[in-house]
């Protein structure tokens, strides 16, 4: 199984990096500290009560959204699970609009309707935000063929959890995959954990999880070091080519971790309370102190003389501060009424055209 | 005006469809090379080629997701389930992905998808291949529920149900697609059904029979044998579809006869007969001089044996037996 | 009596079910190492080992078709569904097979199987993961639908499931979770609450208000404002077991007030209060005083929205005012 | 992908087959004939209308049941899909029951409540005959479990088809056998087909569909002559052999050939009518010529010296007989009545338990 360990190659000097501009990487960087920030603001917010449900961080694998993002083009997509906040601010997402939703607002990206696990931002080509374990598997890859039926050259870059290969979808969607050609990337985010089951208790594998993949006859790729946003980008890279130029699928299994709980309900597992539980506090420590992806391309950048020290405090800063404003923002949004709960549930109805107003639509009084 | 079967007139719609636009599409298990299970894509994927009508592996969760993500983008998916029973190992892809991410994106995102196949009992395949899960969508709020009893109205209603905008879950039945009826020649024009509008298939006075696909044509059956031997005389009422449900048609027969017998192949308990002996009874209590009565398929899982499942599913003698216990 | 919480009284049920039966044992995901995710199985993996306590990955289908196939064999699976809501994953298993392979088989098989895990709304969770599917399980014969509303039924329920030799779908609530309420000592013996007998938990003479789950306690709720603000006295019936159902508690309660509001959490659709409603202007036609009224979740998917999903819900002010308009 | 073809090894001299006895051979050879001379009455009586629905046969494939039960000791237990007969009358099953259950009678295995896709036979370690595709990998799973967990040394043996390995329900399975070393072997019976596609339009692979349990760590491996029950006995054995003596799973493929239709209602395809369709004439006198089990296991005991020609005759002749006794015996047999519609549903009902008297189970009026 692979687990983080530092690469041996020098991913940044792959073509696909090497052409990145100095403005690129410190963009790159901006985006994951942004991402770093916001959800640290959001646990707090949470922490206030100024939420409910679930809020699943993304804290320690921001490499990985940012990276692969980064090679997006404009008819490729995205869609993930319920742990999309970071893949949500990589795709352009606002913080904003993204705070408003965990605060149950109207002015949230999804109305305040979906919530922490519903980011959509489909103008953005940001599908989701799925909370079913795998469901979203079979919408990537309709994305995927809807792109091939209609000669577009794309791909669907779908993310999934080191737990979610184990369902049934997952497998009926490779097959299809394999079969039609679709230009779809499976992305297996392989954090070690499903909750507190580490992922040698939930799987069985040979190697790894992304090589189950070799019994559909699909391309597979291992990312070992799923801190280092180069070796991401590289990887990623050759499946998005090979999904553009030849129409076929891959699945790629990329090494994380993430530093907090499951969710932040999951609190007896997380840093401030860490007792017992499914992982030490060492282990944690050792991957934020060893593998941080912020961390690692930040020294990367000023060792590069692309950036240094006190820009990407700037850099930080401005997070925090955009934060910040977003839980104003949030905070002073209104909440839908009653009367929103009926909108968005039939197209028709919202549109009011003669089909939405033909019948009896919804069984209230 | 021309006779068409059931099973032509879907075959119909759908090559209409597919000609009128471009994002309209087939999917299913042998719904092309092999012309359908039950032949209702005869003829068009030798037509309309493979980009147009596609064979799906069994992996009903994976094709009709994907269907799905690709409605998202704009498609027009129209997938068969072989059987409607097999919705039960897609039914995450139906009800979460298919009937609830509009909601979830607030509205940001549609799915023009239809989900089809037939839907029924009484063809001996044994309970895991005879569920009616009309009652089990149409829970769904965000999900369109529409069961046609008529070549007619399988067309008219399956064209509508392509173009509409949400999904749509049109339920079909292997004991009708031989069935003929009369269906306007496409010659004459462009022919619809709207999805909510009920369909008085009968005039009568004295009792209001409601049902809904193939039921209908019991009911009617029924109607049919009350008439000449008891002087009874019947409206039977079409739903067609479910979800959106003509309820005002209904409250009108309702009113006019004040008696209800409902007839309906789902099981009794929750099935879509509870719902409108529930709506009437709420919003037509003074109209009422009888309970309503709901003949429903009787309450186990279906059985294989040919002649008890004719008894397990509703009859026209337990529909007249019931009416003549309100009368 | 001594006073634990809901959480406790379904720990209590499980390990002295444990200890009583070498064939009961518990799997799910997140059961045993864990805790359970809502900490339901806290201390039984320690105390009784892998093989009773079995954490699974997150494969609904296989895990729970493999339990039913355990059970074909004599065992006594007690599944979490870490939220009922999952149960759409692994439907075909559920409903096919728990459900059926009794009747195909004529009998030669049974399913001692429970499948257990919260169904609800109100903890702003999206609506992927607030299903309350109680009607779906119950339109399926073959399935038995359990909903306790208490610490007590909750284990008393729970243990005559665990023994039942068929299929029982067990349906919790995490808002009830850390519920307080009285529970025999177990101690003082065996206890244990038959399934299909309804539980009158208030006792009136104006309107009969039924529910079942956390609906039980909004009716309460709604009963004592009513009997304070109002002077109107409500009996409030709980179901506790859909199927079985306590036919002959409902009808009773409606010979004795003839006005009855019915509190559901499901979608109203066919929710389980359409069945209860069909049934009681059924066979309580003449006791009836004014059409029988319902109070469900609001008719859309599940919002996230914190202070909206509270409104989706069934509320007691919803319920007073149901219970206003028809006296 | 495994194509029927000669085995090059000779598998009669494997210690497996050496060690079966000449009466034993001639069972096994009895045993496949009495299976094809039950499907092709059941055939007969199915074009007079005496049943209804599906009526899959397994005509082609009898090796592939027959070997694999003959290695089945007291803790070893079946179930499979649809295309149940073999299978069911392998174990033990009598033709009565099994024909009257095609017939829906009160006498048939399941009181003629099941029909032709749900034979059960519980007392023979039989648990079905499934209707649904993939359906019954779950449970075949559940039976090993079963088997370990009360500590028998025994195994489950599950049968499916080429088409049915696309369900999610069999991955969920392979990872959950290989994750706890279930004893459970899945026999993938490769005809060629579901329905009207062949295996290539329906599966994506790399060169065999059990190749897929390489990706969760499980042993796999090929029949390539399923019409040589030598063969079959043999690659089964080592199944067998690893589940009771290791506890751990398996999977097979075993390539065979069936020579009707997908169903008999499958009429356009079959062998009497066939003019165009998912596959030639050609073809499938190809295979019954080549590859047909009863006569490569008769052609290979008669070099034995195990048996003769003429008692080859003897034993059809038996199994016709025993068909045309069955066959009487479901026409005189009686339907089930209306009333029997509801046993069987609740074991607690059928027993008249206190549980099953109390509440409303049935919701006729
Ligand atoms: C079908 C289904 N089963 C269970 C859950 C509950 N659940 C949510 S997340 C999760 C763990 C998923 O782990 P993984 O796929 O590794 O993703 P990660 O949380 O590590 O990002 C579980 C069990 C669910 N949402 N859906
Ligand atoms: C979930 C599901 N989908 C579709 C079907 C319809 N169906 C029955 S058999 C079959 C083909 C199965 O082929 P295969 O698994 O190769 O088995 P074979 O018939 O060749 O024995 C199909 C599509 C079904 N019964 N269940
Ligand atoms: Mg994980
Ligand atoms: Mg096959």
């Amino acid at each position: 199984m692979p687990v983080l360990a530092e690469s041996t190659t020098d991913f940044s000097k792959t073509e696909i990096n090497a052409a990145l501009t100095a403005e690129q990487k410190r963009h790159l960087l901006r985006d994951m500290i942004r991402i770093r920030e916001f959800e640290t603001g959001a646990f707090e917010q949470y922490q206030k009560k100024k939420m409910g449900g679930f809020l699943h961080l993304y804290i320690g694998q921001e490499a990985v959204a940012v990276g692969s993002v980064s090679l997006m083009g404009d008819n490729d997509h995205v869609i993930t699970a319920y742990r999309d906040h970071g893949h949500a601010l990589a795709v352009g997402m606002g913080m904003d609009e993204c705070m408003a939703e965990l605060f149950g607002k109207r002015t949230g990206c999804s109305k305040g309707k979906g919530g922490s696990m519903h980011f959509f931002a489909p103008d953005k080509n940001y599908w989701g935000g799925h909370g079913i374990v795998g469901g979203q598997t079979p919408l990537g890859l309709g994305l995927a063929f809807g792109l091939k039926y209609k000669g577009l050259k794309g791909c669907s870059m779908c993310f999934l959890g080191d737990g979610a290969v184990n369902q049934g979808a997952y497998h009926e969607s490779l097959n299809l995959a394999g079969l039609w050609d679709l230009p779809v990337i499976y992305v297996i985010e392989n954090n070690g954990y499903s909750m507190g089951t580490s992922q040698k208790r939930s799987s069985a594998f040979n190697t790894c999880l992304a090589e189950r993949a070799a019994g559909y006859g699909i391309i597979w790729d291992v990312v070992r070091n799923g801190s280092d946003l180069y070796e991401v980008r590289e990887v990623v890279g050759r499946a998005v080519e090979r999904a553009h130029a030849e129409s076929r699928p891959t699945v790629l299994e990329i090494a994380t971790y993430r530093y907090e709980g499951h969710s932040v309900a999951d609190a007896k597992h997380n840093k401030q309370t860490l007792q017992e539980g499914y992982r030490t506090k060492d282990e944690i420590e050792h991957y934020r102190k060893n593998f941080d992806p912020i961390g690692n391309f930040s020294e990367k950048l000023i060792q590069e003389g692309v950036t240094t020290e006190d820009e990407i405090k700037e850099i930080r800063k401005a997070a925090v501060a955009e934060t910040r404003a977003s839980v104003t923002f949030a905070d002073q949004s209104a909440f839908p009424t009653a009367e929103d709960l009926l909108t968005d549930v039939y197209s028709e109805v919202d549109h009011n055209t003669l089909a939405g107003r033909t019948g009896r639509h919804f069984f209230n009084d | 005006m021309r006779t068409i079967t059931y099973r032509q007139a879907l075959n119909e719609a759908f090559d209409e469809e597919i000609q009128r636009d471009p994002n309209v599409f087939l999917i299913g298990e042998e719904v092309a090379e092999y012309d359908g299970a039950y032949k209702v894509t005869q003829g068009l994927w030798k037509k309309h080629g493979d980009k147009r009508v596609v064979d799906s592996p069994i992996s009903e969760s994976g094709f009709i997701g994907m269907a799905v993500g690709a409605s998202m983008l704009g498609l027009r998916p129209v997938c068969e389930l072989m059987f409607w029973s097999f919705y039960t190992v897609a039914w995450d892809q139906i009800a979460n992905n298919a009937g609830m991410v509009r909601y979830m994106s607030g509205g940001l995102i549609n799915c023009p998808i239809v989900i089809r196949g037939p839907a029924n009992g009484g063809t001996n395949v044994g309970a895991t291949h005879s569920h009616t899960p009309e009652n089990i969508m149409a829970t769904i709020p965000g999900l369109k529920v529409v069961c046609p009893a008529t070549a007619r109205d399988a067309k008219g209603l399956m064209k509508t149900a392509i173009r509409d905008n949400d999904p749509v879950m049109f339920m079909e039945n292997t004991m009708l697609y031989g069935l003929e009826g009369e269906v306007p020649d496409p010659a004459d024009g462009d022919f619809t059904i709207p999805l909510g509008v009920a369909d008085l298939k009968r005039e009568g006075v004295d009792v209001s029979l409601i049902a809904h696909g193939r039921s209908v044509l019991i009911a009617l059956e029924a109607a049919e044998i009350l008439s000449a031997e008891h002087g009874i005389e019947c409206d039977v009422l079409d739903l067609r579809s479910i979800r959106p449900l003509d309820e005002e048609a209904i409250l009108e027969t309702v009113a006019k006869t004040s008696r209800v017998v409902l007839v309906d192949e789902n099981k009794p308990f929750c099935g879509v007969s509870a719902q409108i002996a529930a709506l009437i009874q709420e919003k037509a209590f003074d109209d009422l001089d009888a309970p309503v009565q709901r003949v429903c398929s009787i309450d186990a899982p279906a059985i294989y044996s040919p002649p008890v499942e004719k008894e397990q599913l509703p009859t026209a003698r337990r529909v007249i037996d019931k009416v003549l216990s309100i009368i």
